[in-house]
């Protein structure tokens, strides 16, 4: 399944500094949000783990979309990533 | 006031004729009060912006004196500023200039749990500009519970972010981010820096936000999030939960009543201070 | 210039942190020559940016004076400049106080034909801020026989478009409108008036490509359009032509080889003048 | 054929003042950007022609898009309109 993974707000710097790639999942098995996480803290992050999640969720200040939709409309975790999504990881910015 | 003067309407008529506006919509902008928070990146273009537009009470607040290292981007501020003059007393010395008629408020002072609600109170439109977490959480809250929509930009290096909170049953500031990020996730415009044009984007989009909601227009950019990428020169617009039924302060059943200790809440300070520069 | 003083590293150090400007970049801008053709809604944001960046030498190019109208969105120019001060003076008056070390060039003139090549010969890149059809096609030509990037804005009612023409193989204007529109179809600012959140955005769009320009940025926005609507807060990314291999004037075997009138080639005015007030 | 059909720049003001419109086109034909504008002022164009067209295409300053893209990339007028494409004129701006 292929689908497309990008950052903003800065959180591209956990990942190797890659802001937009595209990946091909395990066609096998059914993909959640819950279970991406997982796979990219075994196979993308390059930082500390807690710079990016916290349990099995992302950290505070993390914002998660799908094809630029709040993951909150679609389910969270449970949201069963479809070929061709997008999926963003946008940390919210403070500075003025 | 219900009608304009033949000077108000040679001044403003470049916006009077525009259909959205018209006569109806410049009387409203004069009524208006809108306070800014934060006289700095955001600050500047929103309150030059919103002074020529002829919103007719504008306040600001800001703790913080004019240095050097503002000047690349904040751009009210000049070089006879620096270390002369608060932020605040700066910004109004020009606005004053642009547009004799506008009533302007001088907030010298640093925005806290004590004080947020005197400040505010007042005013129909609240517009953050500030440049650390614990006073945006400060605002939202306090925003919530005078019930006045928030205008919130953010920038940092190629980056800005843009949203209204608390406005027409949209999300608050919680509703999407109910817990502050970890202390050491944070970058402020100190350690990373930001480009100015991307600071006059963003305040000129909440400046645009604050005449649509004077205006009640009906796109205003409630439960919508526009991120910019200056890098690539694009914008995305998400689409965002509504109010969250469960949030801490603008829920059905809100556990935050009154406002709290901000910087115990964040384990960060109030302010984006960098007393050591970053020298390549 | 190949490094920089202890207090430009201060003053600038909030943008050489940026990875993508660094010392090397902060050097670039103040070795750069750029030069604003219009000191109104969109010349304003773009010469304060720019003037705050640290863009070594700006020149503006502008014949009008400041009057009342002007105001509401030209937020260089004071109510003391209407009617007594050109807008080149208006400008750069404030802008040299933003700025002592700019080496401001004043074009009090009105561009064309005769002239055009004079005033933009010794600068790196143009940014077109200017309000009429005449005198972009003027520009454009010019900047193709001079070989130079046109940084173009516009902005109308609650719309702005922005592009950069004649830029690594990109189009230029005339490459996508070979003919210049019928006059009884052109809106200007004097008929149809705009709202000036939207001159502030363009214009830090239009400081902000000519940044990316100056740094040699893999993405500036030739070949590409902007379309900004304000009302929805959305922008549209267009993918245009490149360069026309048959264009008139950037073609491989081009018909235009010097500069022509272009009052008489638009069959309009080169200015945007509207004596009677549209009242409502 | 269901397509979209929007207008920039102030072109809509031709168009009744609707910015956006979603179309039904008769699925029987072949739909190009020729036979399209055709159709618009046959039926849509609310005001004089010549503020929107000049001979079979559109008049000097009105650019054609096809879902974000310039049409001169895609053959103009002898583009072959899909299901679900936007098509859109923008009319250029001048003022500053
Ligand atoms: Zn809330
Ligand atoms: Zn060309």
């Amino acid at each position: 399944m292929d689908i497309t993974l990008d950052f903003g707000g800065g959180a591209e710097v956990l990942f190797n500094n890659i802001k937009k790639r595209e990946l091909k999942l395990d066609d096998g098995t059914k993909w959640t949000l819950r279970s991406f996480l997982q796979y990219m803290k075994d196979n993308l992050l390059t930082d500390r783990l807690e710079l990016f999640m916290q349990g099995e969720s992302v950290r505070p200040g993390i914002l998660v979309l799908v094809n630029d939709t709040d993951w909150e409309l679609l389910g969270e975790l449970d949201y069963e990533i479809q070929p061709k999504d997008t999926i963003s990881f946008i940390s919210t910015l403070h500075g003025g | 006031m219900s009608q304009l003067t033949k000077q108000q309407i040679k001044r403003y008529n470049r916006q009077i004729i525009v259909p959205s506006i018209g006569v109806k919509g410049q009387v409203k902008l004069l009524d208006a009060k809108v306070v800014i928070v934060g006289a700095g990146g955001l600050g500047c273009p929103v309150s030059s912006n919103l002074t020529g537009t002829g919103v007719g009470t504008i306040g600001i607040v800001d703790y913080d004196e004019v240095e050097e290292s503002n000047l690349h981007r904040q751009l009210l501020h000049y070089e006879s500023d620096v270390l002369k003059n608060s932020k605040v007393d700066s910004a109004i010395n020009k606005l004053q200039q642009m547009n004799s008629s506008i009533k302007f408020i001088r907030h010298n002072i640093l925005i806290n749990s004590s004080n947020a609600f005197d400040i505010l109170r007042d005013y129909d439109i609240v517009v953050d500009c500030t440049d650390n977490v614990a006073t945006r959480y400060l605002l939202n809250d306090a925003c919530v519970l005078l019930k006045k929509p928030l205008v919130s930009g953010s920038a940092l290096q190629l980056e800005g972010q843009l949203t209204v909170y608390n406005y027409q049953d949209g999300p608050c500031y919680r509703c999407i981010f109910s817990k502050p990020p970890p202390p050491e996730t944070v970058q402020n415009c100190g350690d990373s820096g930001v480009i100015g044009a991307v600071t006059g984007v963003i305040g000129s989009l909440q400046a645009m936000e604050v005449v649509k909601i004077i205006m009640n227009h009906e796109n205003v950019m409630s439960g919508k999030l526009l991120l910019y990428d200056a890098a690539m020169c694009s914008f995305r617009n998400i689409k965002l939960r509504s109010r969250r039924k469960d949030c801490e302060v603008c829920g059905d059943n809100p556990t935050i009543t009154k406002l709290i200790n901000y910087e115990q809440f964040c384990g960060m300070c109030a302010m984006d201070k960098n007393p050591n520069l970053k020298i390549l």
